[in-house]
């Protein structure tokens, strides 16, 4: 050893950031980066407004249910967004509104996020006739069509809301599985993986200590879709008299109820419409920029 | 296995179509005479094999609602919508792609961002609105499409595709901003590979880069997710088709299921079924035709 | 006069969140026909300099530059047409990681055949002709491969071959020779160097390995954090250096060929017994009757050139892939018997799990009685890097932490897979004393692999040579240079010692570096044995 | 609107799909009652004002005791197929209706009424009832009475559309529609002025609205999407006489309704004429809660007209809350009654909104007779009907569980009579019986109303719904 040597021992190198030293502050870290983008602080005040809308309306002493006295009448300083076929106020119907989306779209997600991530690992993870046999079940889940299949299996079960959320969770999760699995195929193919393999780790703490951290971010941001799309779909089922029911304020069942007005009263449908894209896009949004920043 | 989960699902299904098929003022003592005529009372198993029976050697059975055979009134349906589907995926391809392109290289910009936003916004917007508001527009206002679509197919070549154009462009426009952010995506991740900058120092034009080296590599996950968009549009989109009146294979099926018509909705789910998985094997194909990696990961 | 001419470069890059500045003023000068290198420690800026000259920037990078001009061009404030321009004729740039270099979903062949046309050059060569001057073996089938069917070293010689044909005026070789062993280093050096001589072309050559610098530069640039902290003749480079960095450095490429190592091991039980194990990819076999033993507390050392099946060796004797033959494992009790340290430390670690996670879970599944925070401690590694995610640590620190994990228990085999490959002299030193430290104190069985000779020797008590997937022979370490009978083995052996003293003794000051005498004209084949040994002391 | 000679031109009305067989004896939807009954032809129907017109009979009369009734029918009748209408065609659809085995919905109409058909001659039939009906011409004009060729094969109509009726099927295409040329050999082809008729399916209201505004369609129902999309005063707005009732009917067994008090505190909280203007569209009459349609005599006298009457209420509740829910298919009923009632103190409605198919839906568990409260459409029918389907203890229907013998034996003996002064007197009877004890509310009797586009002339003998006959006789389109 020369002289030297003590001097280097430590060489100069560049470091991560100041502040950024362990996991945690990496964290906080980037939560910070995320309050600076703009796109990502729009989001989610519209998201947390709608949720607080969900949780408060009753509270704020909206009632949209009671007739107003006039129908169908246009957007006003008394009745922001108008009022419908039967003199319901259409502001008051929108923000009640936001109990229902925001029930059965989040939950069918959290379904599809949650059967979808684990079908994903344990597929891209074992591989072999496991993974085929997955892969077949999910291919079945993407072929059908989902409509039909909904409106066949609401109408077997009734109408009731977990049924509604199982079976949109379970028809969204291969969306969810397919991308996990990818994933996960490539992130088996790692190293780090096969060092644990060597190290005889049990196949559970494989999937959910080793292979989940590295998958979540990209299932997260499949998720958000999912939320656009369950969203969706229960509009659609609306459109076809299959998910909420009358007189529910849900945003989905509005705008079909009312799709006839679209010329004579717009605002009955605009605004219903305008609630769900605000929401879906900000839920999207906020997937992208939580993506960008956690898994650049 | 599909058929027969399906096949269950549909016997579960509350509502008798021999009640159906005679209205609320039957007695049941008809309903149950229609029945056996019908051979819909046969429990779901024995129901099953005869029926997959039949499937197979092209005995499709007879609607119950239609009274007629289900192989014509199926595969006429279904010609259309592989019309249509095919006509929709048409659009949806170059108008996506040419979007996420755009993107991709105006990454970040404002004008990027308004796209993703806009595009969002026209998917979560719901099919039956969008396509009304096309209806009002091109067919009310400045009537230049039929409002229903049956009244131009079959009418001159203008008018039929006419007829074909806005619901194929409604089916179309609520999956652009998936593959546009899909082709976006896989386009930047693509131009930040190291190959992508090795080949950008070789001196290669915009073009060239495009041509040689982004697309194929890009293609991959965008054909994932189009292959997904063939089959759901080939198998129809029962919204879009009850939209525009289109005669569609996904209407049918909707009017099948709740009609209770078992045999036209079992053998629907099994055609859309085939497309679909049809669909996603090209998709493997096209897959392995443009990334050597997958062909490899498959053959060993 | 210069063909290129930098002052005051500075490229700040944007990390995740901010902007760290990666190059700091910068000046230096390349002379028409000059071999210039640049060494420094992993990180310090060496490749963001490579790609500023071909006028290519990371995205977000904030450059300014008084000049960075390339034959009289102002690469800056070119537009788009005449970088495009300076691209095609001017510079052509090996890049550092080659087999990402390469376009993955085309052939071989039609890419180096479209990199060759770009070349505004008529007289241009076949692909098969330009593949066999880097020296490849099957030209033809290579061509018809894709890139993920052909080995690090393989990809390496593709696309050197691809900026050679081109014929640039300016050549920058980013670590042209990093992932081969000492023949086919010297094979591809000399065809860069026949190559360069022929069209004239300056060259840029960017290494940590001082060695290989000072040997076929004419002058070199030390980079540190990414400044030009001295700049010197190529020939001085050993003999003076200033900078405490250099000085380091060039003290332990010195102590480079201390021979093999010494300490004898106590003869044991053996651990690992493979008889006639095979393995095939798609076919096509790569490993074909190996036969080794590795016994208790020993180190095997394995070396052989690119793709010879060294990595294939390793993993089947972990029972990762399917083999032919029998591979007995003797370590009763012992749960996970094999471990592998990997020749990419970055992709062996969890990046979501920090560093304490990853070594207590070590620690539990392999049994061990100690704690991650000792575990660290032996390993040189600081207490509050327990805390951190793989991607704070520092190339070094990393195969720390994966030497960590190999050893954290009582597993009695561990593979080391080219674990130094990577790294500066600094931390290449640091490692190897570890692994024997670590090895001496477990006790484990030890198969090292390298394709750097002298690194083998450095830590194995006997070392095997590995060629084209046969075992050729196994020679104690010590006295390697007596015993070996292989021709093959013999040249490596004369290779690896030229290189050495080539650094060592900093003879010669050619006014072109590349061309330089211990090269010039002699392939690897026509290194006669008594050559090899002649050399050696 | 053109000079009277501008005959001719193709009338095209908007449909939903059929959801039944189309076939003139099975079909059960109005639509594909609709595809049928433009080829067929019945013996009589009702005019806009709800008297009945001859079609293939001439005349029809009574015997002595009311059990027997025989038709004339008219010579020059034929069916499109060149054979004249005969009295044994008329046997053969009778008996196929009333056969037990029938899979006709027509058979329950005749049901415990019409015994036995007997052709007397070429041209004439008796009907042999099982009991008096005075109304029972008005059974002519129900579902599957459109007459058909003795010997007629059910199921093969659309392969051979046959009937005697004013026009002639030419194209039927599921999921789009019919189309039908004038029937030239129509006993009363001088009258039919259409070249062809066109029933066009469209998917929902709001496509027929769109194929309106397209000139797609001649006539659209109006409704208040309609009436809120497109300026009035650029077409003709034509009006039917009452053609149905919707009913919110009570389980008058389970609680809170077994009590009538509760049931008459709901009647009085209604408002009704506002329900008329948001349910439909200021078409309708205010009603009393009895089966009885204005347009029909006698009605029953001297009943109080019941309006909103919060008081009341206050005093029906004595301090109850009301807390249930209505069950049914019609959203929009079901949505204004809830509105009006949870705006009343003491009422919390929730709202149960079902498919049809799920409303009326069979075996265990159906929606519409076993809800405790539900809000069901009824057709219009002969006021007796009414009663035996919805108040009669042993009826297939009725879902108010009600039982009374009393009302029963007051129908039997209005059926039974003809004279003016007895039907009167048990007229009012029926009517105070349904009023005070409301086994189900009537809140309004409502025409159908729809927009026509200004090219077609003429006016509808029957009504505009065709519930009962297709009737063009008079109508054109200018071409
Ligand atoms: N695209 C980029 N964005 C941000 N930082 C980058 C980027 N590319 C490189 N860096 C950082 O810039 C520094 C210099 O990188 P560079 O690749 O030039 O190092 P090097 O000297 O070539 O190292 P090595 O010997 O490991 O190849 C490193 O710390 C690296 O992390
Ligand atoms: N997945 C694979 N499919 C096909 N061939 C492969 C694959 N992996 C390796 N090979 C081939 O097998 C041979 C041995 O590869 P291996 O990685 O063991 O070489 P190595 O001695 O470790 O080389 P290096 O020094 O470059 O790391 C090479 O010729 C390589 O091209
Ligand atoms: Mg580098
Ligand atoms: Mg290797």
């Amino acid at each position: 050893m020369t002289s030297a040597d003590a001097v280097l021992r430590e060489p100069r190198r560049p470091r991560a950031p100041a502040g950024a030293d362990s996991a945690r502050e990496e964290r906080r870290a980037a939560g910070g980066v995320l309050i600076r983008r703009p796109t990502f602080v729009v989001s989610a005040l519209i998201v947390l407004a709608w949720i607080l809308a969900a949780i408060g309306w009753r509270w704020l002493g909206i009632d949209p249910y009671a007739d107003t006295g006039a129908s169908l009448a246009a957007p006003s300083a008394d009745h922001w967004f108008g009022t419908d076929r039967i003199g319901r106020d259409v502001f008051a119907r929108v923000l009640a509104g936001s109990e229902s989306v925001l029930v059965v779209a989040p939950a069918a997600t959290l379904v599809a996020t949650v059967l979808g991530t684990v079908v994903g690992l344990v597929a891209g993870y074992r591989r072999g006739w496991i993974d085929a046999a997955l892969m077949r079940v999910l291919d079945v889940l993407i072929v059908v069509p989902v409509v039909v299949v909904l409106l066949v299996v609401v109408t077997a079960f009734g109408q009731s809301l977990p049924v509604l959320i199982l079976a949109i969770g379970v028809l969204l999760s291969p969306l969810i599985a397919r991308v996990v699995r990818a994933q996960t195929l490539m992130e088996t193919g790692k190293e780090y993986i096969e060092s644990a393999r060597l190290q005889g780790e049990r196949p559970s703490r494989m999937l959910l200590h080793e292979l989940l951290p590295n998958v979540w971010p990209q299932a997260l941001v499949q998720a958000t879709l999912c939320v656009g799309i369950a969203v969706f779909v229960t509009a659609t089922l609306s459109f076809l008299g299959l998910a909420a029911t009358p007189p529910s304020p849900d945003w989905g069942l509005a705008v079909s109820e009312n799709r006839a007005f679209l010329q004579g009263a717009w605002w009955t449908v605009a605004f219903p419409c305008a609630a769900i894209a605000s929401l879906v896009v900000s839920v999207n949004l906020i997937g992208d920029n939580v993506k960008e920043v956690l898994a650049p | 296995m599909v058929s027969a989960a399906l096949f269950w699902l549909i016997h579960v299904v509350p509502g008798d179509p021999g009640r159906n098929a005679l209205g609320p003022y039957a007695t049941e003592s008809q309903v149950a005479a229609w029945n056996s005529a019908h051979g819909a009372e046969a429990g779901p198993l024995e129901g099953y094999v005869s029926w997959l029976a039949g499937f197979a050697t092209g005995d499709w059975g007879v609607s119950l609602v239609y009274d007629v055979p289900v192989l014509g009134l199926v595969m006429g349906r279904f010609v259309n919508s592989v019309a249509l589907g095919v006509l929709a995926f048409a659009l949806l391809v170059p108008l996506a792609i040419g979007i996420g392109a755009l993107q991709a290289r105006t990454e970040g910009s404002r004008g990027d961002r308004a796209t993703t936003v806009t595009l969002m916004t026209l998917a979560s917007v719901p099919e039956f609105v969008i396509g009304v508001v096309f209806l009002i527009v091109f067919a009310v206002v400045l009537p230049i499409a039929p409002v229903r679509a049956t009244d131009g197919l079959g009418s001159g070549v203008v008018l039929h595709v006419g007829a074909m154009l806005l619901p194929a462009l409604t089916l179309a426009l609520g999956t652009v901003s998936i593959v546009a952010r899909t082709a976006r995506s896989s386009i930047i991740d693509t131009t930040r590979a190291p190959f992508y900058r090795a080949a950008v120092v070789r001196g290669l034009s915009g073009g060239e880069l495009f041509r040689r080296h982004v697309a194929r590599n890009a293609l991959g996950p965008t054909i994932a997710v189009l292959g997904l968009c063939l089959g759901v549009f080939i198998g129809g989109s029962a919204v879009v088709e009850t939209l525009f009146g289109y005669p569609g294979l996904g209407e049918l099926l909707v009017t099948a299921t709740q009609r209770k018509d078992l045999p036209v909705l079992t053998a629907g789910v099994m055609v859309t079924g085939f497309v679909s998985l049809a669909a996603l094997l090209a998709t493997d194909l096209a897959l392995a035709a443009v990334d050597p990696r997958v062909r490899l990961s498959e053959g060993s | 006069m210069s063909v290129v001419r930098v002052r005051g470069l500075s490229i700040d890059l944007r990390s995740p969140r901010r902007y760290r500045r990666v190059v700091d003023e910068v000046d230096f000068d390349i002379d028409d026909g000059e071999t210039f290198g640049i060494v420094g420690a992993s990180g310090s800026g060496k490749s963001t300099i490579a790609w500023a000259l071909a006028g290519h920037f990371a995205r977000h990078a904030r450059v300014s530059a008084d000049r960075l001009e390339i034959d009289g061009l102002d690469v800056l404030s070119l537009d788009r047409a005449a970088l495009r321009r300076h691209r095609r004729a001017g510079v052509a740039i090996v890049p550092q990681e080659p087999q990402r270099a390469l376009d993955p979903t085309a052939r071989i062949g039609p890419q180096v055949a479209r990199a060759i046309s770009s070349a505004e050059d008529s007289a241009r060569p076949s692909v098969i002709e330009v593949l066999a001057e880097v020296g490849l073996d099957e030209p033809e089938s290579i061509a018809r491969r894709f890139p993920h069917e052909v080995s690090g070293g393989q990809a390496q010689r593709i696309v050197l071959a691809m900026a050679l044909a081109r014929r640039p005026g300016l050549l920058i070789l980013d670590e042209p020779t990093a992932g081969l062993d000492a023949v086919s280093r010297e094979a591809v050096l000399s065809t860069i160097g026949r190559t360069v001589q022929r069209r004239g072309s300056s060259v840029l050559l960017i290494s940590h390995d001082l060695t290989l610098v000072a040997a076929h530069s004419d002058r070199v640039g030390i980079l540190v954090d990414g400044r030009v902290v001295e700049t010197r003749p190529a020939e001085s480079l050993f003999s003076g250096p200033r900078h405490p960095w250099t000085r380091g450095a060039v003290a332990i490429e010195r102590s480079r060929d201390a021979a093999a190592r010494r300490n004898a091991r106590s003869a044991g039980r053996t651990v690992v017994d493979a008889d006639g194990v095979g393995v095939r990819y798609g076919g096509r076999p790569v490993l074909e009757g190996i036969r080794l033993r590795i016994e208790r507390g020993e180190t095997l050392g394995l070396v052989g050139e690119t793709g010879s099946g060294k990595t294939t060796l390793g993993r089947a004797i972990a029972g990762l892939i399917p083999h032919s033959g029998e591979v007995v494992i003797d370590a009763p009790d012992v749960p996970p018997p094999v471990q592998i340290v990997w020749q990419n430390a970055d992709a062996s670690l969890n990046p979501r799990r920090t560093v304490g996670q990853t070594l207590s879970r070590a620690i539990r599944l392999l049994d061990g009685q100690t704690t991650p925070l000792l575990l660290a401690e032996r390993t040189g590694l600081t207490a509050d890097a327990l805390d951190k995610l793989p991607h704070q640590l520092s190339g070094g620190e990393k195969q720390r932490v994966a030497l960590a994990r190999a050893f954290a228990g009582r597993s009695a085999v561990v593979v080391c897979d080219e674990p130094t490959s990577a790294l500066d002299p600094h931390n290449r030193e640091l490692i190897l004393d570890l692994i024997v430290q670590l090895q001496e104190t477990t006790g484990a069985a030890c198969l090292f692999i390298s394709h750097d000779l002298a690194v083998v020797r450095r830590v194995s008590h006997r070392v095997a040579v590995l060629r084209d997937g046969r075992m050729l022979e196994t020679v104690s370490a010590a006295g390697m240079d007596v015993d070996a009978r292989h021709a093959y083995t013999r040249n490596l052996i004369a290779a690896t010692r030229r290189l050495a003293s080539a650094g060592a003794a900093s003879p010669h000051g050619s006014s072109n570096g590349v061309d330089s005498a211990a090269m010039d004209g002699s392939g690897p084949s026509s290194v006669s044995p008594d050559t090899g040994t002649s050399t050696c002391r | 609107a053109g000079a009277h000679g501008a005959d001719g031109g193709v009338y095209r009305v908007p449909i939903s799909a059929p959801g039944s067989q189309i076939d003139p004896l099975t079909a059960s939807d109005q639509y594909a009652l609709a595809i049928t009954g433009l080829v067929t032809e019945p013996l009589a129907s009702l005019d806009a004002d709800g008297v009945l017109h001859p079609r293939l009979a001439t005349q029809w009369s009574a015997s002595a005791d009311g059990l027997t009734w025989t038709v004339e029918l008219r010579p020059e009748a034929r069916f499109n197929d060149g054979e004249p209408v005969t009295a044994t065609d008329v046997v053969w659809t009778f008996e196929s209706i009333i056969d037990e085995e029938s899979p006709s919905p027509g058979q329950t109409s005749f049901a415990g009424v019409l015994e036995a058909i007997e052709a007397t001659d070429e041209l004439s039939v008796d009907f042999v009832l099982s009991r008096p009906f005075s109304d029972f011409p008005l059974l002519f004009t129900g579902p599957n009475t459109g007459i058909l060729p003795d010997g007629y094969t059910p199921g093969s109509w659309l392969e051979e559309p046959v009937g005697a009726g004013q026009f002639l099927l030419t194209d039927y295409t599921i999921g789009q529609g019919a189309t039908y040329v004038k029937n030239p050999d129509y006993w009363n082809a001088d009258e039919i002025l259409l070249d062809g008729v066109e029933l066009k399916i469209y998917a929902d209201a709001q496509a027929q609205l769109l194929a309106f505004q397209a000139g797609d369609i001649d006539r659209i129902g109006l409704t208040a999407e309609v009436a809120s999309t497109i300026d009035l005063a650029d077409y003709d707005v034509i009006s039917s006489g009452f053609n149905r009732f919707d009913a919110l009917v009570f389980d008058v067994t389970a609680p809170p309704f077994d009590d009538e008090t509760a049931r008459q505190a709901v009647a009085w909280a209604i408002d009704r004429p506002a329900l008329i203007e948001a349910v439909y569209f200021g078409n309708a009459d205010v009603a009393n809660d009895t089966t009885f349609f204005p347009d029909y005599e006698p009605k029953p006298q001297g009943l109080q007209q019941r309006t909103q009457d919060l008081d009341r209420v206050e005093e029906l509740r004595a301090g109850r809350t009301f807390r249930f829910t209505i069950t049914t298919s019609y959203q929009l009923l079901g949505e204004v009654i809830q509105q009006q009632l949870n705006a009343v103190p003491g009422f919390d409605v929730s709202l149960d909104v079902m498919t049809t198919e799920e409303y009326y839906a069979d075996g265990d568990v159906v929606p519409w007779l076993q809800a405790p409260v539900t809000a069901t459409s009824w057709a219009k029918r002969a006021p007796t009907q009414y009663l035996a389907a919805m108040y009669a203890a042993g009826s297939d229907w009725n879902a108010s569980h009600y039982d009374n013998p009393e009302l029963e034996e007051l129908a039997a003996g209005f059926d039974a009579t003809t004279d003016p002064v007895q039907r009167q007197a048990l007229v009012d009877e029926i009517g105070r019986i349904q009023w005070s004890e409301v086994p189900a509310i009537i809140p309004a009797y409502s025409k159908s109303q729809a927009v026509q586009s200004t090219r077609v002339e003429g006016e509808f003998a029957g009504p505009l719904d065709f519930y009962t006959g297709y009737d063009f006789s008079g109508i054109s389109v200018e071409r």
